[in-house]
């Protein structure tokens, strides 16, 4: 068995900014995305996760390296003014290469 | 005129409605570890805006058409007035900028269920009578506003440099002023009750009817602790939008009343229709204006909804509506 | 009996539940961002299968088991005869692999619960009497099909090669039937039903009659959503399987009803019968093939059942059974 | 009264409610995979909460507060005694380290909302009268031994060298006590109850009292799985503790009944009464301990109070209650 | 404080798979686990999370690089036809080794 | 676009340690985190995540390397042996490296 490496890109951002995230993430090419609600806080205050206006999520996806540094170059020019939203990168290992 | 006034504001008060709304308060107020999860908002939610509509619905069928068009027609009107004025009164007197201000107006223009809920459950609480199908004013002045903040917002924008093309946000507003779960919720249901008529309301009313007021006090429950958080963005959103969020309302609501008592509508209706001219939408706005105008700071118009706007109308808005419909009438 | 049938259907399509399934539906293809939370799904489904028990074990407590066993044993023949025959035309007419023709046929041989409750709530509505202890013949079909269709997948494994040791999967497929949640829930009920007897249903009919087609209706709100979003890959199942989707449903209705009438029930029982032997499980088929033949593609046997048959029975199936069942009679 | 006890059993484990219970430890012990999402667990509990708070609080302003300081000081009392006798069993007798005595005889000495709410719905299916504002006993008997149980645990760390700052950690645990959801809920909806009184109550009473005693079965359901699934922990905790959690209860549950007896309660109310004293808080309780006394080992407490005296007092526990208030009458 | 390396297997697959992915874990010598519900777009379609039949589970496991070896190869061999599934494996430090 | 290296500390631990853990991130000055309801096994049983007492949650912090050494030294000595907990560190690259 052998393991690629492969870069995941972690967003965390107001739910209202889903469809804006989900159609950027068609956009650079990204062949899936996992997504799940979860509370948070930060620079913009604590986002409760009781009502869909306060609550954040949290989309990872998996990508070769080149279209990570698209998408976060995409998300830090176009959306880190807009939203509520952290975004980081890391290093990952898969088996099946070509899926991603 | 006082007494009476004076006599509604207490039978609103001491509601269990409105009581549960001051325990959230308190609650979230008195740092508690209360919190409802989402799928119990969202659950809640769901059951207020299909009941109503259902109700509606049956209530539009008995009517017939005749009936609403015209208030329908002044509810439309309203929800592309209110935005227009409001945004001059934001951008020119509270100098806010242009794109908070569109924001902002959007929301006063559109309507909130849950504060037209409040109102027709005060009437029936002190056996005032109304249009049942009122709802359908609720469901025709959700989405107009929002499509002329957005509009507002986007010519601003436009202005200041940002050349993103018109088209596509548009549409896409649009789509969520027409398709956004609570107007689908809402528009569906108040169908379904056309087309279902009385006997389909009463086949579902063990649900949608009997435990409707119970689930009202619950769900301000929830609303009291969702407003009580906005409480410390006050200072935050400055002297001047506290002030707008009590003052825009009591302008919306006498100018809807009298608007309502003109086209024809009884006491009852009349305070509804002002008091959803007097309300601020606080689910489809703020979903639609983060969709298409998100360069617009949130802070300002969640905090004036749903922190100052949402608690001054089920408290104190509601008896006033009332007392002006009472003497216009 | 035609003119039954249409003004049938027209109370059918009409009640407030299958037009919250079109308002579903609707909101799915206008891509509305309506969606139900994962745990009010659950509530609703936790509900729906207890408050059926309940009335179901309290109605069998009164008609007493001789009156009860007979229809009961053909309801378990059909469980094993449906899957066989179906199969049979899936693998050899339909030319589907082996191993998915046996996932599907246990959906079809198995029953769908939420189908059954339309089918009470469209007799209930259009006033034909029915035997209230049908439930007891939902709860055992619901397993039969499900062991029938993992022996049929696991033996055509074997003959193509895959030596996996059957006894463990048979196992946990029969604990899947057995005690799976929709299975306890329902048996659970039945049981509790039959021992608390009328009175303990009187003390808790509040919550498990009251409101109960008024859940009904919210619930089908969700699967028209549901269904819809499987609309997508009804060109990815190919033709044959669209075909047999309502094919299949019409024939086991159809010999359901005639077998429930020939055992003795009453055109409104029959009816029910005929109901059950048509519909398609998906929620404990679906469990119980990923569990137990993971190798058969899930978006056949759900795109099927949940796509095609369900909307298929809720809306015309209903009505033509009772039709079949009154002319049998 | 031993025939009467039989039957008061037997009308106990043969209602609904009691029946859900043990389909619950059924599904667990068969390894269903039935299970409740959390969401509908903290509806459930809020749901209870409010309306018996509701309830209790409109019999309040109905009965005055004459009648009712006398018992409420005696339930504040058997808070701070309970506490004390446990502890010096637990540690003394029982050989447990000093700081898990001081958590399970904070969860002895607090009382379960849900083992009340279990016994006045089985007062009511016998047809025995009982004090509707029984409710506000069980509110003031959440917190005090609580108090109790955090400062005789903190001592005891004192002693062990642990030198933690005790005001701290006092202050948050008399939060947790006071501003803790479920007092929050309970204490607020009563005050709601005394506000709005009857009207108020009727108002919302097809919400809060018509569903009640269903939506009590379906919650002990999900308690009946969370019940069991502690059993696996039984041997953990040793001998003592499994006695310990059904001799405690009896004695507490005894001494309790008449005590409400000589306080002047009706043997309904003084069985109320009772209950409370034998019950163990397993919401309020744990949180504050995890809180307040991390350094206890939740095994006992969570399955003393969850997985042995939860079951025995809804089973066994109540109609014992009852026969000895009505002896002591 | 000394942290050690160790590595954490993640896998995304259907809610469905639940109790035999869990076997699994068992089968290979995992300590323990840590699992969610989320909503995911892949190759076998969008699982919207809203009903159990298409929701996805996200599941954590800390284990020695070893075992992950083992559980990497085998969710190859056994699962990845059979179930809409992802997995992953990534570096992490944790404390307390002997726990793993 | 340039990302800068960053530590991720993630605490999976009882629900009801959630007051604890968000007050010591305060104190080790972390200026956000992000928190999410999960089941778990481990050491001490299985938590099922179906009522408060038997859920765990997974709370994520993004800060700067040091911040994450103190932070698994607080709690190796304060919370380890209290409470249900995991506790693990892993590299990640934000863009905005002021913001953490
Ligand atoms: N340092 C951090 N560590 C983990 N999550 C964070 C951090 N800062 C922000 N977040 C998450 O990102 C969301 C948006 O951040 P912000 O824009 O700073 O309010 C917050 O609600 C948190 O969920
Ligand atoms: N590139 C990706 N990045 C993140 N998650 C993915 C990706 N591809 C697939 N997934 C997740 O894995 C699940 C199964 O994938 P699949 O088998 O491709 O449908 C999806 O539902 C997603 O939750
Ligand atoms: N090896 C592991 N991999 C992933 N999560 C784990 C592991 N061990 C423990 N956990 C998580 O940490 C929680 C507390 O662990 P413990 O204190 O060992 O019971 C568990 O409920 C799991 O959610
Ligand atoms: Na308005
Ligand atoms: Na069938
Ligand atoms: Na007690």
């Amino acid at each position: 068995m052998n393991s690629h490496p492969m870069t995941l890109v972690t967003i965390v951002c107001e739910k209202l900014a889903r469809e804006a995230v989900t159609r950027l993430l068609r956009d650079v090419g990204a062949h899936g995305w996992t997504l799940w609600e979860v509370e948070g806080s930060g620079a913009q205050g604590v986002r409760s996760g009781d009502i869909p206006e306060f609550t954040n999520i949290r989309v990872e996806v998996i990508v070769p390296p080149a279209v990570a540094g698209t998408l976060l170059a995409r998300l830090e020019k176009e959306f880190f003014k807009r939203y509520a939203m952290i975004a980081y990168e890391s290093e990952i290992r898969v088996i099946r290469r070509e899926k991603f | 005129m006082n007494a009476d006034l004076l006599q509604a504001l207490q039978a609103n008060l001491l509601s269990p409605a409105l009581l549960f709304f001051v325990l959230g308060i308190v609650a979230t107020l008195a740092r508690s570890d209360l919190k409802f999860p989402e799928p119990l908002y969202i659950t809640l939610t769901i059951y207020l805006l299909t009941a109503i509509g259902l109700k509606g619905g049956a209530a539009l069928a008995d009517a017939g058409f005749a009936r609403v068009w015209l208030p329908t027609l002044a509810g439309i009107g309203l929800g592309i007035v209110i935005p227009l004025w409001t945004y001059a009164a934001l951008r020119y007197v509270g100098r806010l900028p242009a794109v908070d201000a569109a924001a902002i107006c959007a929301h006063y223009g559109s309507v909130s269920a849950v504060t037209f809920i409040a109102a027709t459950n005060f009437l029936r609480q002190i056996g005032q009578p109304f249009e049942d199908y009122a709802t359908a004013f609720l469901a025709v002045m959700e989405s107009p506003a929002i499509v002329v903040g957005v509009l507002l917002g986007k010519f601003a924008l436009r202005q200041s440099g940002d050349a993103a093309p018109l088209g596509g946000v548009i549409r896409s507003a649009l789509h969520e002023a027409v398709f956004g779960r609570s107007v689908v919720l809402l528009v569906g249901a108040l169908i379904i009750g056309v087309l279902a008529g009385k006997r389909g309301l009463e086949a579902t009313a063990g649900f949608f009817v009997t435990p409707f007021q119970g689930v009202l006090a619950l769900f301000l429950l929830e609303m009291g602790m969702v407003a009580a958080r906005r409480f410390a963005d006050l200072k935050k959103v400055g002297a001047f939008l506290v002030v707008f969020g009590i003052v825009a309302p009591v302008i919306n609501g006498v100018g809807g009343v009298l608007l309502g008592d003109a086209v024809g509508l009884s006491p009852g209706g009349a305070m509804l229709f002002g008091t959803l001219a007097a309300s601020a939408s606080y689910i489809a706005a703020p979903a639609a204006m983060r969709l298409a105008l998100p360069e617009a700071n949130p802070t300002y118009y969640l905090t004036a909804a749903l922190g100052i706007t949402f608690p001054f109308n089920i408290t104190f808005g509601l008896p006033l509506y009332l007392a002006v419909a009472q003497w216009a009438a």
